[in-house]
């Protein structure tokens, strides 16, 4: 019967407690009736499994990151749907065949380790310098969606493929290894164990509590300008959703302004209405960290054309 | 590891065995060949719909693959052999040097088993990392300021952690084998004048050869297919097969390449556990007619 | 009883602690300690706390512990039914097609848990059979994982069974069945109770196959600890982990108090 | 537990039991051409040997000889390589050794180690489903005989050899076989209990008539005590049986002569085939002997003399006596007895004799006698 | 292979074998108050004893006495709960098995299962780092001195019990060790090979007079014959232990004389201690006897008159005899003997002739005799 729903998300929003996800859960229980089952994983791990369970899906609704949450849509394992709030949500931001619509903002970052460095590398060619050799580490991209966003900021600081790959050629001497999750990176700065990962703000901005040597900051490229890639959570109604009508219920409840007022002050996260202008301290703290940095919206559309060729070269030229 | 001979006299073949191994094969063939044929056919069809080994082989000449093919075997080999020579050593002196509490210690470390893998690597950072415990240490004692010992993001980080995972699974046949050997032989061994080594290697080590056979094929197996440990030491030159299949299936959408490092995968380890069963059937197991 | 003198044998335990020691103590101390800190940055955690604990207890943790125990319990029983029969059947067949039929029983060991969930996810998914979803396809990962441990374990068994208890048993009279139940089992106990105890450690620490198929509301420990570990949160990974082996140890030492009256030693 | 104390035991064992008595038919044993062989190795060669219901064999014969073999054969643990095995009217060469209703007595005992005595001798009853109370009873009164009843809740590694060995003799006797195979059943005992059992067991056949026995033994007290007949092995292959006292006294062959009951064996040249009176006349060196007659031998043939050696003695005895002059070579005193090695006519023959008060010395001469009846012939076989 | 064989191969390998005597020197053994226990339960009581350098000693006594458990105590493989064990000069209680420099054969032989037969044989040489060529040559003079040279490349589950048994053998002598600690080292032979290895034990002995051995047997043949001394076991403790020939002569208590020969014990009453020439005056029933003169009993003391079955004849026989006269009750044939079971003045009294060639039937009465110096006294114990 239709007194559950289950959303596969990708992780990110069930951290810690109290979390965001659980918090709105709860309410979203006590308001409609609906119990709900949570099942998180990787961005892409997530919509793997989505795909391979097309023939008798079991999640209702599917939330994760660029450009996974694209890469669904494509593979079509949403359907349409438009959400109660979707109008204040700039247009931009949604997708044009109204399969998905952002739930909460997020933005990439860099965090370094401030008990091993006195102030953060101001350009990306800084971190080419010896004494980061092992101790630098980012997230694959093509698995993780922080990593994947950076391979794109690379592309973008350095002004083509051709100069971001070399880049990150250079980069790889310094480079510890791969990481399938960014999540991990963080504690491993603030023991010192690494002095520079990526992240995104959203998380950064949580765990800084529990790893208090953790800092974020922006590198530069040659061309001089600081700026983070727009990293939406983004949430859709899955195509052959066991209970369309709950999921479709626990989506409107999400973006609900009530829900959305609570993401930043819970979750350290950005919310997508426009209507929703919340008030407390992790906001102002977010701004306040984010201030001086551009916010680049890529052409998703256009990154997952090229994604797999983008890939294997970087495979090839990085050698992992 | 079932390594016994027909008996050399057949038992009479009052009842013919063969119904009675089908259910257990069904079980299985259902609940795991089923679903390890589709990885295989899907290896070879792909996207398109004819037989092709054009995957395999656009899978196999990659640089990566071949990388990650040779950690693989390498860091398997060593950690086995790191298993199996740990293992008899611990066995050896739970079993036959008596103390107090040497079964809860067995059990302990039987524990390990049940520990996420990846979890022995994550400890592992807390104490050979670069800012670990061994590294602080030694660079307030010695005066220096680059960390001296350096080995984890190597090779050598997974193969010790995973000689730290799987020596159990040496252990517990070993310590079972050693505890049927009739206790009259070690006595009469010693009374003949050996001293401890040589019933070690005379009289225990042939008796545990079954014992090391079985786990040294099971480290061999798990080894090869460890996940987890290199998922978290996650460094530049320890990339091994499972890796690269989960990499491929899960995050690139590139389900054929996947079914095909997969299938190579299992290739190997099977290859890797029939050599194993024939080196150590020819140089060892035979002369105990254990093999 | 290898080792006589005073001298040796303390040589012997020396080797043994500093083996031990470095290779299973310091990284469970580690786990234990990290459990309880605070921050640690330095060569010592800068300081101690429950607050994981207190956390670990309110949150989902028991679920997720009880989800593991029943799951490792059916899986790891199935396991032992399938492994022993399949031993026991392929004692009645010789030459070439024991060979084969041993090492089919292996093949599960053979394959990386990515690749068993992988394909279990793929195949349960679709008709004819759908799993995907249930908490079924979890036991079923489990079992696949652990079915070829269970059955060498018992195999190794039986080979060390020498045939005389068997014949005698017969020649008593006992039926097939009555010989298995009253000599060769009770025999074999030991590695039964070994068998079931691996696959029940195995699966209590599964965590590859369990995170790609696990269905809503059947979330193991492991994959909370490893959720936790990926977002960074050591300690309270930390401390779930310790919960985690606590209950496994227990089990294991609950069952290796199980009376093998086989047992040889004096 | 002293061996009076089990004796009595023993004995109002048997007087309470009337359980022993059982209403089954008999049935006997019989080996056609049965050969068993180990890989290649031929252990058990052509065996043919018929043991009929109720009748007690000793199967006796050097070490290796196979008898263990021949046993496992009938138990059903070992498949003949060609021949059939028969129990009563059954061939059960393809038959499982649970349907064979037997019991039997191994040389290693085999008792279940992870059961306790009791329970190893109630294994073959519940393995039947006897009722409970019954079982319980039997397997007492099987412990009392052959007194264990004060170890019913050990485990078998807590027993001492010979102990072990009567719990395995219990558990055999428990089920009431038709046919009980025993194979070295008392090596492991001391003399007392030996014989309290060996009394036991005659006992038990009087009790249960149609009870076939094959029993391995290397005891040949033993074997002419208990048994009707004795076979005897070599090398695989049945080299004699008969009636017990007629191969003792009559040896077929030089190996069974030598084997049971090792008799002294002198070479000796037939002079006269029928010297009267069912006696013959052999020369031994200068001296010529009277000894019973054997038909078929031609005169001057090669013969031996087989004379055992409690059939010497120091005074004559017996019609007609033959007399020899010895010469004392070795002595030995075995408590009941005392063994004398003597040389005459250029061989050693020994005797054995009551102990002597005063025994001769070495070097001694003196005459010995034996009776013609005690002197046999058996051709010299190659 | 023949007996006959073995008996030859056996001779020559002695004769050939001057390896034998060493030039070590004799060690004896000494008990001194060992307890052995098993958790709580005691089953070696404060054993004293000792063996002097180059004697053999049988340790004899009822199935589960300990006799086992005392060899594991010299050997090493359990430790006394209390008590000191001495090997020659050296206290060894705290010595591991191997630095004692013994050989050792075990109730059941625990062979290596995974070498051959000549391995399991050279371990001993090996683990004494021996050369190659000697241990090859000692493990072939070994294998032939108990027959075995045909099995050299066999395993032991490829044998048969008694060859295992005498592998066993082999493996204890090819390290020519001090002290010998043999149990129960021929109970799976057949008399033929066990008498050639009895001799061979015998002949070692020779040849190393300063070998000590401690043997281990039920067969009572084998103590007196091999024995020195003999010491007898029951329960637990030490009951009775003396030079071979004293102790079966003249039994020091009802147990020993039972256990050792198994005599006939009757019940007498002391009529006159001395009676002249060594010799005391004992009433049976309404008759009185002669026996041997036993010191410190007072007259009208109840005793047991101890009689071997073999010292009673049916005609009169050494100076001064007595005459009873007997009713057959029992007769068994035994092709050596003849075991005729009879009742007198309300007892059995048992006597052993050599065969008789015409029996007397049951219920028959006939005179017997026995010699005054053949009859001991015995005082009753409770
Ligand atoms: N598994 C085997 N493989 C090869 N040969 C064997 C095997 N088992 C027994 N034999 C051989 O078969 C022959 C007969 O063995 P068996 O045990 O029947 O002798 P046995 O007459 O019982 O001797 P014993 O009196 O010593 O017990 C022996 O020579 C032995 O070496
Ligand atoms: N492990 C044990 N636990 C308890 N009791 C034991 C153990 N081993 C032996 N015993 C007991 O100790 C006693 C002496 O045993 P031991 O083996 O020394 O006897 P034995 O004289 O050699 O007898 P046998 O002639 O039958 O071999 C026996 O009553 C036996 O039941
Ligand atoms: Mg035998
Ligand atoms: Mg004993």
């Amino acid at each position: 019967h239709s007194a559950v729903v289950t959303i596969y998300s990708a992780d990110g929003l069930h951290d810690g407690s109290p979390n965001w996800y659980q918090t709105e859960f709860d309410a979203f229980t006590k308001a409609t009736g609906i119990k709900v089952q949570y099942i998180e994983a990787g961005s892409a791990v997530v919509v793997d499994r989505l795909n391979q369970e097309k023939f008798n899906p079991q999640a209702d609704v599917l939330v994760t990151l660029p450009p996974f949450m694209q890469e669904a849509a494509a593979e079509g394992l949403l359907q349409p749907f438009t959400p109660a709030g979707a109008d204040h949500i700039p247009a931009a931001e949604k997708d044009k065949r109204g399969m998905f619509v952002p739930m909460v903002d997020d933005y990439t970052d860099f965090i370094y380790d401030k008990a091993a460095l006195p102030r953060p590398p101001k350009t990306f060619k800084d971190l080419l310098e010896p004494k980061f050799k092992n101790k630098i580490q980012y997230s694959t991209p093509g698995e993780a969606g922080d990593g994947t966003a950076m391979l794109l900021q690379v592309f973008r600081a350095f002004g083509s493929k051709d100069a971001g790959f070399a880049y990150l050629k250079a980069l790889q001497v310094n480079n510890l290894g791969p990481s399938s999750s960014t999540g991990r990176l963080t504690e491993l700065v603030n023991k010192g164990e690494l002095w520079v990962a990526n992240g995104d703000i959203q998380m950064n901005a949580a765990q800084i509590a529990q790893n208090p040597n953790v800092r974020v900051f922006w590198p530069v490229g040659p061309h001089g300008k600081r700026f983070a890639v727009a990293i939406p959570y983004y949430i859709g109604l899955v195509h052959g959703a066991p209970h369309p009508n709950a999921g479709k219920k626990l989506i409107d409840f999400l973006l609900s302004r009530n829900a959305q007022a609570q993401v930043s002050r819970i979750a350290w996260g950005f919310p997508v209405r426009q209507d929703v202008q919340p008030k407390d301290k992790n906001y102002e703290q977010l701004h306040k960290m984010m201030q001086g940095v551009a916010v680049w919206v890529p052409d998703w559309k256009l990154v997952i054309q090229s994604f797999k060729q983008d890939l294997a070269r970087y495979q090839r030229e990085t050698g992992s | 590891m079932t390594s016994i001979a027909a008996p050399a006299i057949r038992r009479t073949s009052f009842n013919t065995g063969w119904q009675w191994v089908l259910p257990p094969l069904f079980f299985l063939s259902v609940l795991f060949f089923y679903p390890l044929a589709l990885i295989v056919r899907e290896s070879l069809l792909g996207h398109g719909r004819s037989l092709s080994l054009s995957h395999y082989d656009a899978v196999f000449t990659s640089g990566l693959f071949q990388d990650a093919l040779l950690h693989t075997i390498v860091i398997a080999l060593a950690a086995s052999a790191g298993c199996l020579v740990l293992g008899f050593v611990l066995a050896l002196v739970l079993s036959f040097v008596a103390f107090p509490g040497a079964r809860l210690l067995a059990r302990l470390i039987d524990t390990f088993i049940a520990l996420p893998t990846f979890l022995v690597a994550l400890s592992f950072t807390f104490i050979y990392g670069s800012a670990g415990i061994l590294n602080i240490s030694l660079m307030h004692l010695l005066h220096v300021r680059l960390p001296p010992v350096d080995f984890l993001y190597s090779a050598w980080g997974v193969i010790l952690a995973e000689v730290t995972v799987y020596t159990p699974f040496v252990l517990r046949p070993l310590l079972a084998s050693f505890s049927l050997i009739e206790p009259a032989q070690i006595e009469i061994a010693n009374s003949l004048g050996a001293g401890p080594w040589r019933i070690i290697r005379q009289v225990i080590l042939p008796a545990a050869i079954p014992a090391l056979l079985a786990g040294g094929s099971l480290c061999l197996l798990l080894t090869t297919n460890e996940f987890g440990i290199v998922l978290f030491i996650s460094a530049k030159g320890v990339i091994t097969l499972p890796l690269l299949v989960y990499d491929q299936a899960v995050q690139e959408f590139d389900y054929t390449t996947a079914c095909v490092i997969a299938a190579a995968n299992i290739g190997l380890s099977l290859t890797l556990y029939s050599l194993y069963r024939m080196i150590i059937t020819r140089f060892g197991g035979f002369r105990a007619g254990l093999v | 009883m290898l080792v006589w003198s005073r001298s040796g044998r303390i040589g012997a335990w020396l080797l043994f602690s500093l083996l031990f020691g470095v290779i299973y103590v310091l990284p469970v101390a580690v786990i234990a300690i990290a459990s309880f800190a605070g921050q640690w940055n330095g060569v010592l955690p800068s300081h101690l706390t429950f607050a994981h604990y207190a956390r670990a207890v309110h949150s989902s943790l028991s679920a997720e512990l009880r989800v593991s125990l029943i799951t490792g319990v059916m899986a790891s029983a199935v396991a032992l039914v399938v492994g022993t029969w399949a031993a026991l059947a392929l004692r009645k067949i010789y030459g070439a097609s024991r060979l084969v039929l041993d090492i089919v029983f292996f093949i599960p060991s053979a394959v990386p848990s990515v690749s068993v969930g992988l394909g279990l996810l793929v195949a349960f998914s679709r008709p004819p059979i759908l799993l995907n979803g249930t908490i079924a396809m979890v036991v079923v990962a489990h079992f696949v994982l652990t079915s070829a441990f269970t059955y060498g374990n018992v195999s190794a068994g039986l080979a060390r069974l020498g045939p005389e208890f068997e014949q005698m048993a017969e020649s008593l009279g006992a039926r097939p069945g009555y010989r298995l139940r009253h000599v060769t089992l009770p025999l074999i106990t030991p590695y039964l109770i070994a068998a079931f105890s691996l696959s029940f450690a195995l699966s209590m620490g599964e965590l590859g196959a369990t995170m790609m198929v696990y269905p809503p509301g059947w979330r193991t420990l492991p994959v909370g600890i490893f959720a936790l570990a990926d977002r960074g949160d050591i300690f309270e990974s930390a401390t779930l982990t310790v919960l985690l082996a606590c209950a496994t140890l227990a089990v294991l030492v609950g069952l290796s108090y199980i009376p093998t009256r086989a047992a040889s030693r004096r | 537990m002293a061996p009076g104390a089990v004796i009595d035991d023993v004995r109002s064992a048997v007087r309470a039991g009337s359980s022993w008595s059982s209403p089954k038919l008999g049935s006997g044993i019989g080996f056609e051409d049965v050969t068993v062989s180990y890989g290649k190795l031929v252990v058990l060669a052509s065996l043919s040997l018929t043991i009929e219901p109720g009748e007690i064999m000793a199967l006796i014969g050097p070490s290796g000889s196979a008898k263990t073999t021949a046993l496992r054969a009938v138990a059903g643990f070992v498949r003949p390589a060609s021949g059939r095995i028969r129990i009563g009217e059954r061939d059960v060469t393809d038959l499982p050794p649970h349907a064979r209703d037997i019991g039997m007595v191994v040389q290693n005992y085999a008792l279940f180690p992870h059961m306790r005595v009791e329970d190893n001798v109630a294994f073959g009853l519940r393995a039947r489903r006897e009722a409970k109370e019954a079982v319980k009873q039997r397997v007492a009164e099987c412990l009392r005989m052959v007194g264990m009843s004060a170890y019913t809740q050990r485990y078998p590694r807590e027993l001492s050899g010979g102990q072990q060995q009567r719990v395995a003799i219990a558990r055999a006797l428990a089920v009431r076989p038709r046919v009980l195979l025993l194979d070295e059943p008392l090596s492991a005992l001391d003399a007392q209990i030996r014989h309290s059992m060996l009394q036991e067991l005659a006992r038990l056949h009087e009790a249960m008539p149609s009870l076939t026995v094959l029993y391995v033994t290397h005891d040949q007290t033993e074997a002419l005590t208990l048994a009707d007949r004795i076979a005897i092995m070599r090398d695989g292959r049945l080299v004699a049986s008969g009636p017990s006292q007629a191969l003792y006294r009559e040896p077929p062959t030089r190996f069974a002569a030598e084997f049971l009951g090792r008799a002294n064996l002198l070479p000796v040249t037939l002079e006269a085939a029928d010297a009267g009176d069912g006696l013959a006349r052999v020369r031994l060196g200068e001296i010529s002997l009277l000894v019973k007659a054997r038909p078929g031998l031609s005169v001057g043939r090669d013969c031996l003399l087989c004379i055992r050696p409690h059939g010497i003695a120091m005074r004559p005895g017996g019609r007609p006596s033959n007399e020899l002059t010895g010469v004392v070579r070795a002595m030995q005193w075995q408590g009941d007895l005392h063994s004398v090695t003597l040389e005459t006519q250029g061989v050693l023959i020994r005797m054995i004799c009551a102990p002597l008060r005063d025994p001769p010395s070495l070097g001694v001469r003196f005459p010995i006698h034996f009776a013609a009846e005690d002197a046999t012939l058996i051709p010299e076989d190659a």
